[in-house]
């Protein structure tokens, strides 16, 4: 599947990971192209919701991305959203999604090489995963 | 009509014989504990051995989520692709009780009332009915009731009945019974000796359909005779879903503005949500309101309008109801009420 | 593919678009093929549903009067995903429209009466449709007064008309606007609509009173209509329950044995005293 | 059980409550739920091991709110369910009377909040055994047939909406599948409709859920949908150590947290 361009929908906070994927863009350090990045007041904003219809959307893998812990630009965001991850990715995995497609992780602004890393990183798992069919096929299907 | 004897060995020939044809073939399958209506891949699959199936073949007839057309828009306008019913597969639907069989008749009545639902009746003119007569019941069962019984003929293109030996009695009732007996006309032998009446279940009638008219009107405003059955209601849709006759139905768009589909999909009256205003105001608030909307439009409502029962007394609504409200208690208390 | 999909909308340009009131808009519509168009026709009081491909279809009466061919308008009020989305289009957009459904306003039996048209805030749009017809035929009728009233000035939709059917010599318009909700310069009445009709008691004499408004409206009109001697088949009304076929299947607006959708939405007050309580 | 009727007569003789809600025969030797309001029906009330719904789904129900202060039969799951309401603020202190029956079917009237936590915390949550199995089952399987195994199940779902009404913790008076701007999950029953539907049904009772396994009784076809929630509710039992129902101040799993929660899963 050389050809398979996998898309990745990318939910990040403002204050850390955007700022670091905006360090990465004016460091001009390159990475995949195959993310859109969604921008969130923070991790805690990020409802399970929205990484569901990311998915029925037609997006093959999920990058979460915030401030460290102890950083959260509202104190306590992320540590709250940590917790719905866990349970959120734990169900998914439960109900059989592979949970490589669905990526966490902390990025500061002052990471410009780390977001690259993690995009290039999900990226390539995700090619090698080959494209969320099973869940693309949900669509239309059940229809009469 | 033609009677026929359909041996139990033959039965899988026939059906085989109706799928090699190119029908689809919609029977009774077991799943865990219970028994439902599915496409089988072969007759092997077909359960055996239970009194009614969860659901009836409603969604043969009118499916829980139907596409009534799909659209694409840009710049330059919108353009509609209509429902293509050439589509939709030839359809067998075996082992339907002569209940739920009777019920397509009360399906047809409200899908055709003035105007004509093409959708329903484009799938309804390709389904075949092989009807399967009940030689076993329960305390849900009231088919007698209400005027039908276990080996009605009503609806069904071929009944069946299971004979002492494990062979059907086949009655052949319609032209299209005619037809799919005629796709393999040598399983079908001379009409068996033995009696169809001994191999059916007893139906006690406990009541004459003719009182439900009589007596439900007046009944409308006697809230003893509706609370008390309701309050325990939770306010969800199985009964409406299980039931054969229920046909209520909302219509949903998906997608985008750019490019949809229009759905029709099964809905109930026992959800609040059914006839909520925007603005908020609820014409049916309470769920005693609700319940009694149900049993009102099956037994007096529709009888009134459209000349058919809107219950033909399968007991599923009972059976699968989380809160036990049972359709023929209230019905009996209604037609007792003094 | 099938010639007649009962759920097929003909596609609708929209040619006008109006600012009523705070949240409520006027769509005039033509059809996008003129065919269909020629070939339409419906009758004051009957109903269409209107849909945005992608949101979703609503309920509407007909608010243009069929004396005006070539178009067909529509008011609502921005309430919920569909009228949300109906208000973000524009002129030139395109939307989906099926329909004439339901009953009619008798207006052949009306000839040589009265018209006393009695209408609360948002219904006045089902009114206009048959106030038109009326007017439009206006030797076929005596007396035609409309009483209007609407929350606040604000809140009347149809201004210009209201204007416009104000300067009729042969029209008596009275409008009035719920205390609180007047302007400085407002020239109307102040007061509910049934206060309003009691001051202004019209007489019920070869006389049909057409009502529509909200539920609590109604419920405190019909008093005032029975006092001033209005008999029960005199009185019209339209119920507006919620409804999704509009062709009877669908079984939201049913209430009692009717179908809002096939055997109203216009109703006469006899009627409307024997259905059970659930519009 | 005779202690129970008379205790159900004497609240209500009393005007103690207005309404006992509780067990009593129904069809075809199912129980169902009855509402006493006149002592002299008390009778009526029964007490066995079939009597399995979860009866706090009435207490937030207008209908039956309207009937007064109740007083209702509970089993260790419905007492849970209660707690975990009082919790949620949709109970107050002293609204409402609970009949506690044990396991082993002793009776005990309870009042007070206090007492309720104290009644549950000598009647520990209890899995049943089959639910377990089930859900080790599942986990055992790849991720390949844990999705046919759900998408087979989730499939058949014809959102009659019974698992949600059944359940004593979705009281919303709006559900977000009612929210139709933006349209967050399909209400239509079609594969992407389901298998987001039962996604959001189990995130928005995780933590909340005190698996009394009641929407997969509830639910008419038979799915087991009451193992999406026993696996999140098994979840935040093992990673912070908290379980739904055993005290009405703990905050909501969700809604708190440590700053040393496990986080292998992020990198």
């Amino acid at each position: 599947m050389s050809t398979f361009e996998p898309k990745i929908v990318a939910f990040v906070c403002n204050w850390c990971t955007y700022a670091g994927a905006d360090l990465t863009g004016t460091s001009r350090i390159k990475y995949a192209p195959n993310v859109r990045i969604i921008r969130f007041p923070c991790t805690g904003r990020i409802d399970f919701m929205l990484l569901l219809k990311a998915f029925a959307e037609g997006a093959d893998g999920i990058i979460v991305s915030g401030c460290h812990p102890n950083d959260c630009h509202y104190t306590s965001g992320n540590f709250h959203a940590r917790r719905r991850w866990m349970v959120f990715r734990s169900l998914l995995d439960f109900m059989g999604i592979d949970t490589r497609r669905l990526q966490f992780s902390w990025v500061s602004a002052a990471e410009g090489a780390r977001w690259a890393e993690l995009v290039n990183t999900t990226v390539n798992n995700i090619r090698e995963l080959g494209p969320f069919e099973e869940y693309r096929q949900l669509r239309g299907a059940g229809i009469e | 009509m033609e009677k026929k004897t359909l041996t139990k060995e033959n039965l899988p020939r026939f059906l085989k014989k109706l799928q090699e044809d190119g029908n689809r073939v919609i029977a009774p399958k077991r799943t865990g504990e219970k028994v439902d209506f599915s496409v089988i891949g072969s007759p092997d699959e077909i359960a055996d051995d239970y009194i009614q199936t969860v659901q009836s073949a409603k969604f043969a007839f009118f499916p829980k989520v139907e596409e009534i057309l799909s659209f694409t828009a840009n710049k330059s306008g919108v353009k509609i692709n209509d429902k293509d019913t050439e589509k939709i597969p030839s359809t067998v639907v075996f082992g339907l009780r002569p209940c739920d069989a009777a019920a397509v008749a009360s399906l047809d009545a409200v899908f055709n009332w003035d105007y004509k639902d093409n959708l329903f009746n484009s799938r309804r003119e390709k389904i075949g009915i092989i009807g399967l007569s009940c030689a076993k019941s329960d305390n849900n069962c009231f088919c007698t009731s209400l005027g039908f019984g276990p080996g009605d003929t009503r609806g069904s293109d071929i009944l069946l009945t299971e004979l002492t030996s494990g062979d059907y009695l086949a009655e052949i009732i319609t032209d299209k019974g005619k037809a799919m007996m005629n796709a393999a006309p040598e399983l079908f032998t001379a009409e068996p000796m033995e009696a169809k009446e001994k191999n059916l279940a007893d139906i006690k009638a406990q009541f004459k359909p003719e009182d439900l008219a009589k007596r439900f009107p007046a009944a409308f405003d006697r809230e003893d005779l509706w609370l008390e059955q309701s309050l325990r209601c939770i306010g969800c849709g199985a009964c409406a879903f299980v039931c054969p006759v229920c046909a209520c139905f909302d219509i949903q768009d998906e997608g985008t503005t750019q490019n949809g589909t229009r759905l029709r999909c099964w809905d109930a009256c026992g959800f609040s949500l059914f006839t909520l205003h925007t603005s908020g105001h609820n014409p049916r608030e309470a769920q005693n309101h609700r319940w009694r909307q149900r049993l009102m439009h099956k037994f007096a409502y529709m009888q009134e309008r459209l000349g058919v029962l809107g219950c033909v007394g399968c007991g599923r609504c009972s059976r699968a109801c989380p809160a036990d409200i049972n359709i023929l208690e209230n019905v009996k208390m209604i037609l007792e009420a003094k | 593919m099938s010639a007649s999909n009962l759920y097929k909308p003909y596609l609708m340009k929209i040619e006008k678009i109006t600012d009523e009131a705070p949240g409520v808009k006027t769509f005039r519509l033509a059809f996008a093929d003129e065919n269909e168009g020629k070939q339409f026709a419906f009758k004051a009081g009957q109903f269409g549903e209107y849909s945005v491909f992608g949101e979703g279809e609503c309920t509407f009466c007909i608010a243009s009067s069929p004396t005006r061919a070539g178009y067909i308008e529509c008011t609502f009020r921005q309430a919920g995903r569909v009228t949300n989305a109906l208000a973000n289009l524009d002129v030139g957009d395109t939307i989906g429209f099926r329909g004439p459904y339901g009953n009619i306003f008798p207006i052949g039996e009306w000839k040589g009466k009265n018209l006393l048209f009695i209408a609360g805030g948002i219904a006045l749009p089902p009114m206009r449709c048959v106030i038109w017809n009326a007017l439009d035929t206006r030797k076929n009728f005596k007396n035609v007064t409309i009483l209007y009233g609407a929350r606040t000035v604000a809140d009347l939709v149809y201004k210009h008309e209201l204007e416009e059917w104000a300067k009729m010599p042969d029209v008596k318009l009275i409008t009035t606007v719920d205390p609180g909700g007047e302007t400085p310069d407002w020239k109307g009445e102040i007061g509910f609509v049934p206060a309003v009709l009691e001051k202004i008691a019209p007489s019920s004499k070869n006389t049909v009173a057409i009502v529509c408004g909200p539920p609590i409206m109604i419920k405190y009109t019909f008093p005032v209509l029975k006092k001033l001697g209005f008999g029960a088949n005199d009185i019209y009304t339209t119920l507006e329950n919620r409804m999704k076929c509009g062709v009877g299947k669908c079984g939201r607006c049913n209430v009692g044995k009717y179908f809002v959708c096939k055997d109203g939405p216009v109703f006469t007050f006899t009627q409307i005293k024997e259905l059970p309580p659930e519009y | 059980m005779k202690e129970l009727k008379e205790k159900a007569r004497d609240l209500l003789k009393n005007k103690d409550v207005q309404v006992v809600i509780g067990y009593g025969d129904g069809t075809g030797g199912k129980p169902r739920a009855i509402f006493i309001r006149d002592p002299k029906d008390a009778d009526r009330l029964i007490f066995d091991e079939k009597c399995e719904q979860n009866l706090a789904v009435y207490l937030l129900k207008h209908e039956v709110k309207k009937l007064g202060r109740p007083a209702i039969v509970a089993t260790v799951p419905v007492v849970r369910s209660i707690i975990q309401l009082a919790a949620e603020n949709q109970i107050a202190e002293g609204s409402v009377v609970i009949l506690a029956i044990t396991p082993d079917g002793k009776l005990t009237e309870i009042k007070t909040l206090k007492d309720t936590e104290t009644f549950v915390s000598s009647n520990p949550p209890y899995t049943r055994p089959e639910d377990l199995e089930k859900l080790e089952r599942i986990e055992k399987m790849t991720v390949e047939e844990r999705w046919n195994y759900w998408l087979d199940e989730l499939s058949r779902c014809f959102k009659c909406y019974a698992c949600r009404s059944s359940c004593p913790m979705c009281y919303c008076e709006r559900c977000t599948i009612e929210c139709n701007q933006p349209q967050w999950v399909s209400p239509a029953s079609h594969h992407l409709g389901n298998v987001e539907w039962h996604i959001m049904r189990a995130m928005h009772i995780a933590g909340r859920c005190v698996n009394c396994g009641e929407c997969a009784r509830a639910c008419p076809l038979d799915i087991p949908i009451n193992l999406l929630t026993l696996k999140v509710s098994e979840d935040i039992r093992k990673n912070f150590g908290l379980t739904a129902g055993m005290s009405a101040t703990l905050e909501y799993a969700l809604s708190t947290f440590k700053t040393d929660d496990k986080e292998e899963f992020i990198r």
